[in-house]
C-alpha cells in the first residue's frame, strides 16, 4: 500500500496533487469573487508534503492539521464538493458551513479536525493518541503543524507528553519557511526543527517535502513505528508556499520575487510529472489529469453554488448534545438577547 | 420501605453523612465502575493521593491506566482530554486549583467549548475538568481566585459548582455522564463540609436546577458553592439577631443557569442580595444583578445588592485575608441595607 | 486661535482627519520618540507590517530595538513585556487579536495583575498590551471573541477601549505613560473608522472617564468600543424612523469604569440599553446594569436591557455571523421595549 | 569574588548554609505554633545551591526564583527579619505582609521576586534580561525553577526567546528529584533536563547541587558568559529536599524513608564542614556558627513577632501607582462591596 509508489500508484498521486493545486487556485478565485470570506490559507508548492503523508496514512488512521487544510482533507479523501461548500459556507460543507476554511473535518475519513490556533491541535492530536491506546486500537494520529508553531508551549507539553506516555503520533512540521513574514531562523533558535524532538527522546527527521515519494517513505515508516511501536516522532517536511500567508497577503513583504520564482521552478508536482513523463505518460495523459482537475473543482464550485444557505433558525445547531435543551429551559427569564429564539430554541439538541 | 428494613442489600438507595471531598471520591468511583470509558488526568492525583486528597485510593482501585498521574502541564494533558473525548472517551480532568487553569485556557475556550458548533454537530467532546476555587487559606494573590463567570459565560461549556456533599456528588456524576464539557467548579473550604450522600449510584443532580435550600419571606440570597454556606449561616445569624427571613437560592449550576427559580424567589420576597467568593465587579453577581432587575423589575422594593471579594489581588496577611472576604458580616449588612434597616 | 491662523508651525495643535488604526499608530510614534524606555514587541509587527498594519512603518523609524518582532509564542513574549516593565521599560505588547490572548493569560491575570499589590507596592508593571477584539469578518468561532469583562473584572489591571479615532491616540497614550499595566481594547472593523484626531502630541484621554458622545431625553445606550458605533448608528434609525431621543454614553474605561457618568444619564432618561459586541451573559453588559439598578432604582421606568452577540461559537457563513450580531435592528428593538413601544 | 572559595569565603558560605537550615527549621515550627500560615516550601538540603548560586551573583545582577526561596532570599543578603517577617505576614516583611513565603522580593537586592505558578517565572525573567539589553547595563539575570518546571510550556517559550534574542540569563534548574510527589522519570521523557537546552543551541551543563564549590564554579562560569557575550545557558544543579513539598506534605508518599535518609548522610553541610574541619576548623568554631545562625534566627523571629500587623484600611496599597485614586473616583455608585471604603479609599496611590 503505501510504501515507495509504484508507477500507477504515482499517477494517482499526480492526479491528486494536481487536484489540490487546482482547487486552491479556484478557491483564490472564488475568494475574490466574495463567495468565500475570512481567513482562506493556501497550500499551493506544499501538494508533495500533503498527498505523500495522506498516502501513507492508513484509513483507520486519525488526522489532525492547522488551518491550511484543503490540501490534506482533499488528499485524505473528502469531496471536493464538501470542502468548496464548506468555504462557500452553506449546508452542505462537511462542517454545515459553522466552521469555513480554518475548520474543515470528516470523522467519517478519521479527520479531525482543521484547528485556528497556533499549535493549539497539537494537544488535542495528543489526545486521540491517548483515546486510541485507551480503546487498544492498533492506529495512529499524524498531526499537522506549521514551522512558526514549534515555538509555542503547547508543542513543548505534547510532545514531551506523547513521548513520556508513548502515544502513537506523528507530528508533521511543514516547514514552508514562513511563519506568516517570519522567517524559521527569525524565529526559532533551533532552526534545525526537528532536532527540537531529540530534548523529550523522541525520533525527529527531515525530509524533502517537496519530493513525494520521500514524503511517503519517510511518514510510512514513522506511522508504522508510531502503530506498532507505540513511539512517537517528528517529521519535518520542507517546502515552500507559494501564495501569500492567507488570500489577502501578497506575500512579498518578507520576501523577494526571485526566491519565490526559484521555489517555482522546483514546483513539487514538475519533478512527478517528469518522472511519470519517463515512464511513458504522454502529454494528451497531462491534459487528461488536468482537464479532470478542472472537472471536478468546477463541479465542487457548483455544488457549493446550488447547496442552501444554512437556517438562520438553527444558529446554535450542534452547540450542545441531545437533551441540553431541557437543561437551558430555565435560562430564559431576563435573557439578555432580545430574540431569545436566536439562542435557546434553535439546535439545542432537544 | 420503612427505616427498619434497610439492610446491606438495599444500602444503595439509602444515604450516608460524609465530607464534600468523600462525596466527589465516591462519584469518581461509582463512574470509574460504570463505565470503562472514564478515566482521570491530573498532576498528583495518583501516587501522590490528590493534592487536596479528592482521588485518594482510586490509582490502587482501578489502576494507571484509569488513573493518570501528569507532568505539570496543564495546556497539554487538558488538550488530552480534549482529543480522548472527541473519539469517546470520558475524561475527568483534574486542575489542582483554579487558579492553574490560567495555562489551559486556550484549550478550555478555544477548543472544548468550540467543538460542538465549530464543526457543525459532526463530533463531540464529554470532556469534564474538575477543579477548587477560592480562598481563605492565606495563599496570596495567585492562589485565591474564582474565575467562575468567565467559563459560566462562554457558550459551548456548561458550568456547575455544587454547595453541598449531596451535589457535589450529584453534579459530578452529571458532569461524567453529559455530552458536552463541563467544569466542576470545586472549592478549598469547601472539602471538609459534611452532609447527607444518597448511595444510589445512578443518583444524579441535574445540570441547570437551581434549589431552594431555606425558605424565606424577606429577602432573597442568590448563591453558589462556598458562598451558599455563607449565605446560609447569615441567614440564619439575621433570623436570630434581626428577626429577618431569609430564603437562600443555591444556584448549583451557572451555566445553564436557572433564573426562573431565581425570579420566583425574589418576585416572592422583592428584595434580593447576591453573594460570590469571587470579586463582584464582572462577576457572578453582576450577570445575577442583571437578570434579577429585568426579570423581576416590578417586584422589587430594593435594587439588588452584592457581596464579594474585596477588589484586590488577594493579600497574604491573616488579617487582610479575613477583611477581604466576603463574610457573614458583610452579607447581612448588604440585606439590611436592602430591607432600609442600614446603609 | 483662529481656524486662520492655523499654520505648519501650529499644527501640532490642530486636527487631522484619520482613521483609527493611523491614530493608534500616530500615538505609539509619538511615545517612541517621546521616551528612550518605549518599546513594541508582537508578532508581525516589523518586517511584516503589522498583521492589521497599525504598526506600520515604525520598524523603518525606529530600529528592531524599538519595535521587536516575535516568534509566535504569546505567553513567552507578554511576559519579556511584565520583566522588562519591572525594570522601568515601557513595552507595548501587540497581540495579533484578543483570541490568542488565552495562550498568555496567566502572564496576564497571574503576573501583571498581581504586581504591585502582591509585592506590597515596592515594583511597578508599566506595561501596555493593545489587543483588537471584535467579530464580523467571517473569522469563525475561534477568531471572533470579545473577553472584555474578564479583564475588565480583574483588580490590578485597567482596561481601556477607545470608540473613535481620537480617543484610540489618547487612551493608547494614556496607557503607555500609565505606571500600571494597561490592556487596550481595539476592535477589527473599527480600525478603518475616521475622525478628527488632535495632533498635538501631549493630548491625552484621562483613564476613568466615559463621554456622553450623543446627547438625548428618552433612553440611555450604554456601550464601548465598536458597540458605541452601532448605539450611535441605532440612535440616529431611532431618532428619524421612531422620533425618540436617545443619549449614546461611551465608556471609553471599563475598569475603572464610570459609573457616575452612566448612572447621570439615566438619572436624566430613566431607561437603559447596555450594548456589547461580545456575549451578554457574565460580560460587559452585566456589570452595567448591576450597577445601573443599583445607583438607580429609583428613576428606572423599565428594566435595564442588554444586546449583545447572540450565545454561540460564531459560525462562518456570513448569513449566520450576521444574525449572530448585536445589530442596530437588535439595539432598536431593545430600545422600543424598553420603551414599551414593542416586546 | 566568586570564583571557588578560599578558605575564609569557605567559612562565610557554610555560615550561610548553617543559617538557611535553621531558617528552614525555625520556619517549620512556626508555621506549627501558626504564625506562619498559607503555603510554605522549605528548601533544608539545598542549601549547597542557593548559597553557592547566590554567591556566584555578583550585586548588580538580577535575581529571580519560584517559590521555595526562603534559602535565595538569605543567601541573596535579605534580612532573616524580613524573610521571618514576611512569612509573619507582617508590616515589616520584605513584601509588607502582602506576598507571604512564596513571594518574597528585594528590589534593593535586585531580586525581582517569588512566584507562585510553576514556570511562569521564567517569561519574567527573560523580560528582565531584555530589560538589561536595552538599558544596555552588563549584568545578567538569574532564575530559579524546579525540575518539575521544565514540563511547562513557559520554559520551552522563554529559552527559545532567551537564545534567539541573545539575553543575558541562566536558568537554574534546581533538580531536587520531585515535583510534589511526581520523580523526575515520571514527569520528563528527557530525565537529563539540562539537555533540553540543545533544542534551543543554548549551552546546559549539569552540577552537583550538593558541591558548593562546583555550584559556584559553574554558575560564575555560566553568569560570566551571559554578562559578557550575552549567552544564556541553562544549569542543572542536582540536589535533594529533605522535608516535603510544603510544610503540609510528610514527603514520604512517594518515596521511602530509607531514600531520605541515604541523602540525608550526603547532607551539603557535612562536605563543607569536612572541608573546613581539614583547614583547621573546631568544634568550638562550628558550634560558634550554629550558634550565632541560632540567634540570627531567633531575632528573626523577635523581630516579625514585634512587627505590626498590616493596617486594615491599607488593603489596597500597592494595588496601583500614585494618581490612580483619581481614575477610579468615578466607580463607586452602585458599587458592589458594601464597604466601598476597603477597595477604593485605601492605598490607591492617590
Ligand atoms: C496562538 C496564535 N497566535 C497567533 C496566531 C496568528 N497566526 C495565524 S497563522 C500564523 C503563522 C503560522 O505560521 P506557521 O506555523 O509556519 O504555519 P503556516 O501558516 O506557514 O502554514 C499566525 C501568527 C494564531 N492563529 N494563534
Ligand atoms: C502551573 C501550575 N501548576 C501546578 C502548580 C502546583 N504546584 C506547585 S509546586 C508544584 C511542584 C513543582 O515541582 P518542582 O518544579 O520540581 O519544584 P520543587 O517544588 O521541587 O522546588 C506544583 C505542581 C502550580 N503552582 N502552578
Ligand atoms: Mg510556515
Ligand atoms: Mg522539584
Amino acid at each position: 500500500m503505501p510504501a515507495v509508489a509504484a508507477p500507477s500508484a504515482l499517477r494517482h498521486l499526480y492526479e491528486q496533487m494536481v487536484l489540490g493545486r487546482v482547487f486552491e487556485t479556484e478557491a483564490e478565485r472564488q475568494y475574490k469573487a466574495d463567495h468565500i470570506g475570512g481567513y482562506c490559507h493556501l497550500s499551493s508548492g506544499q501538494e508533495a508534503t500533503t498527498v505523500g503523508t495522506m498516502h501513507a496514512l492508513q484509513p483507520d488512521d486519525l488526522l489532525v492539521t492547522g488551518y491550511r487544510s484543503h490540501g490534506f482533507a482533499l488528499a485524505r479523501g473528502v469531496s471536493p464538493e464538501a470542502v468548496m461548500a464548506e468555504l462557500f459556507g452553506r449546508r452542505d460543507g462537511c462542517a454545515h458551513g459553522r466552521g469555513g476554511s480554518m475548520h474543515l473535518l470528516d470523522v467519517g475519513h478519521g479527520y479531525y479536525g482543521g484547528w485556528g490556533i497556533v499549535a493549539g491541535q497539537l494537544p488535542v492530536a495528543a489526545g486521540l493518541a491517548l483515546g486510541l491506546v485507551r480503546q487498544r486500537r492498533p492506529q495512529a494520529v499524524l498531526v499537522e503543524l506549521g514551522d512558526g508553531a514549534v515555538n509555542m508551549g503547547a508543542f513543548h507539553e505534547s510532545l514531551n507528553l506523547a513521548s513520556l506516555w508513548g502515544l502513537p503520533v506523528v507530528f508533521l512540521v511543514v516547514n514552508n519557511e514562513y511563519g506568516m513574514g517570519t522567517s524559521v531562523a527569525r524565529a526559532s533558535a533551533e532552526p534545525e526543527l526537528y532536532r527540537r524532538a531529540a530534548a523529550y527522546r523522541m525520533h525527529g527527521e527531515r525530509v524533502d517535502g517537496n519530493d513525494v515519494q520521500a514524503v511517503i517513505e519517510a511518514s510510512d515508516r514513522l506511522l508504522t513505528q508510531a502503530r506498532e511501536e507505540r513511539r512517537p516522532a517528528l517529521l519535518e517536511a520542507m517546502t515552500y508556499r507559494f501564495r501569500g500567508h492567507s488570500v489577502a497577503d501578497a506575500g512579498l513583504a518578507y520576501r523577494t520575487k526571485d526566491e519565490v520564482r526559484e521555489h517555482q521552478a522546483q514546483d513539487p508536482l514538475f519533478r512527478v510529472r517528469e518522472r511519470l513523463r519517463a515512464e511513458g505518460l504522454s502529454d494528451e495523459d497531462f491534459d487528461a489529469i488536468d482537464r479532470e482537475a478542472d472537472e471536478r473543482v468546477a463541479a465542487a464550485v457548483q455544488f457549493a453554488l446550488d447547496s442552501p444557505e444554512p437556517d438562520v433558525a438553527q444558529l446554535a445547531t450542534g452547540m450542545h448534545a441531545a437533551g441540553s435543551a431541557e437543561q437551558f429551559a430555565r435560562m430564559r427569564p431576563g435573557s439578555a438577547f432580545g430574540e431569545q429564539a436566536l439562542t435557546f430554541d434553535a439546535g439545542l439538541g432537544s | 420501605m420503612s427505616a427498619t428494613t434497610a439492610t446491606a442489600t438495599d444500602a444503595a438507595t439509602g444515604t450516608k453523612v460524609m465530607t464534600y471531598r468523600e462525596a466527589l471520591r465516591l462519584a469518581l468511583q461509582e463512574e470509574l465502575a460504570r463505565d470503562e470509558r472514564v478515566f482521570l488526568m491530573g498532576e498528583e492525583i495518583g501516587v501522590f493521593g490528590g493534592a487536596y486528597k479528592v482521588t485518594a485510593g482510586l490509582l490502587d482501585q482501578f489502576g494507571e491506566d484509569r488513573v493518570r498521574d501528569t507532568p505539570i502541564s496543564e495546556e497539554g494533558f487538558v488538550g488530552a482530554g480534549v482529543g480522548a473525548a472527541m473519539i469517546g472517551e470520558r475524561p475527568v480532568v483534574e486542575i489542582m486549583t483554579l487558579n492553574f487553569i490560567l495555562v489551559a485556557m486556550d484549550q478550555v475556550i478555544n477548543h472544548a467549548a468550540k467543538i460542538g458548533a465549530m464543526f457543525g454537530g459532526e463530533v463531540r467532546c464529554p470532556l469534564v475538568i474538575r477543579t477548587p476555587n477560592g480562598a481563605g487559606n492565606q495563599l496570596t494573590a495567585q492562589h485565591s481566585q474564582s474565575f467562575d463567570g468567565w467559563f459560566a459565560g462562554t457558550p459551548g461549556l456548561k458550568v456547575v459548582a455544587p454547595a453541598n456533599p449531596a451535589d457535589a456528588k450529584g453534579l459530578l456524576k452529571a458532569a461524567i455522564r453529559d455530552d458536552d464539557p463541563v467544569l466542576v467548579l470545586e472549592n478549598l473550604p469547601i472539602y471538609k463540609e459534611k452532609g447527607e450522600v444518597p448511595l444510589d449510584p445512578d443518583f444524579v443532580t441535574p445540570i441547570g436546577r437551581a434549589a431552594v435550600v431555606r425558605e424565606g419571606t424577606d429577602v432573597t440570597l442568590v448563591a453558589h458553592s462556598f458562598a451558599t454556606l455563607r449565605a446560609l449561616r447569615a441567614a440564619a445569624g439575621l433570623a436570630e439577631r434581626h428577626g429577618v427571613s431569609a430564603e437562600v437560592v443555591d444556584l448549583r449550576s451557572l451555566r445553564p443557569l436557572d433564573v426562573e427559580t431565581v425570579a420566583a424567589s425574589v418576585a416572592k420576597t422583592n428584595r434580593a442580595v447576591c453573594v460570590e467568593e469571587g470579586w463582584p465587579s464582572y462577576g457572578v453577581t453582576a450577570e445575577l444583578s442583571a437578570r434579577i432587575q429585568h426579570a423581576c423589575f416590578d417586584d422589587l422594593d430594593a435594587p439588588v445588592e452584592r457581596v464579594g471579594m474585596a477588589e484586590v489581588p488577594l493579600p497574604y496577611a491573616k488579617v487582610l485575608e479575613l477583611a477581604a472576604m466576603p463574610g457573614e458580616d458583610r452579607i447581612a449588612g448588604a440585606v439590611l441595607r436592602s430591607l432600609g434597616l442600614a446603609r
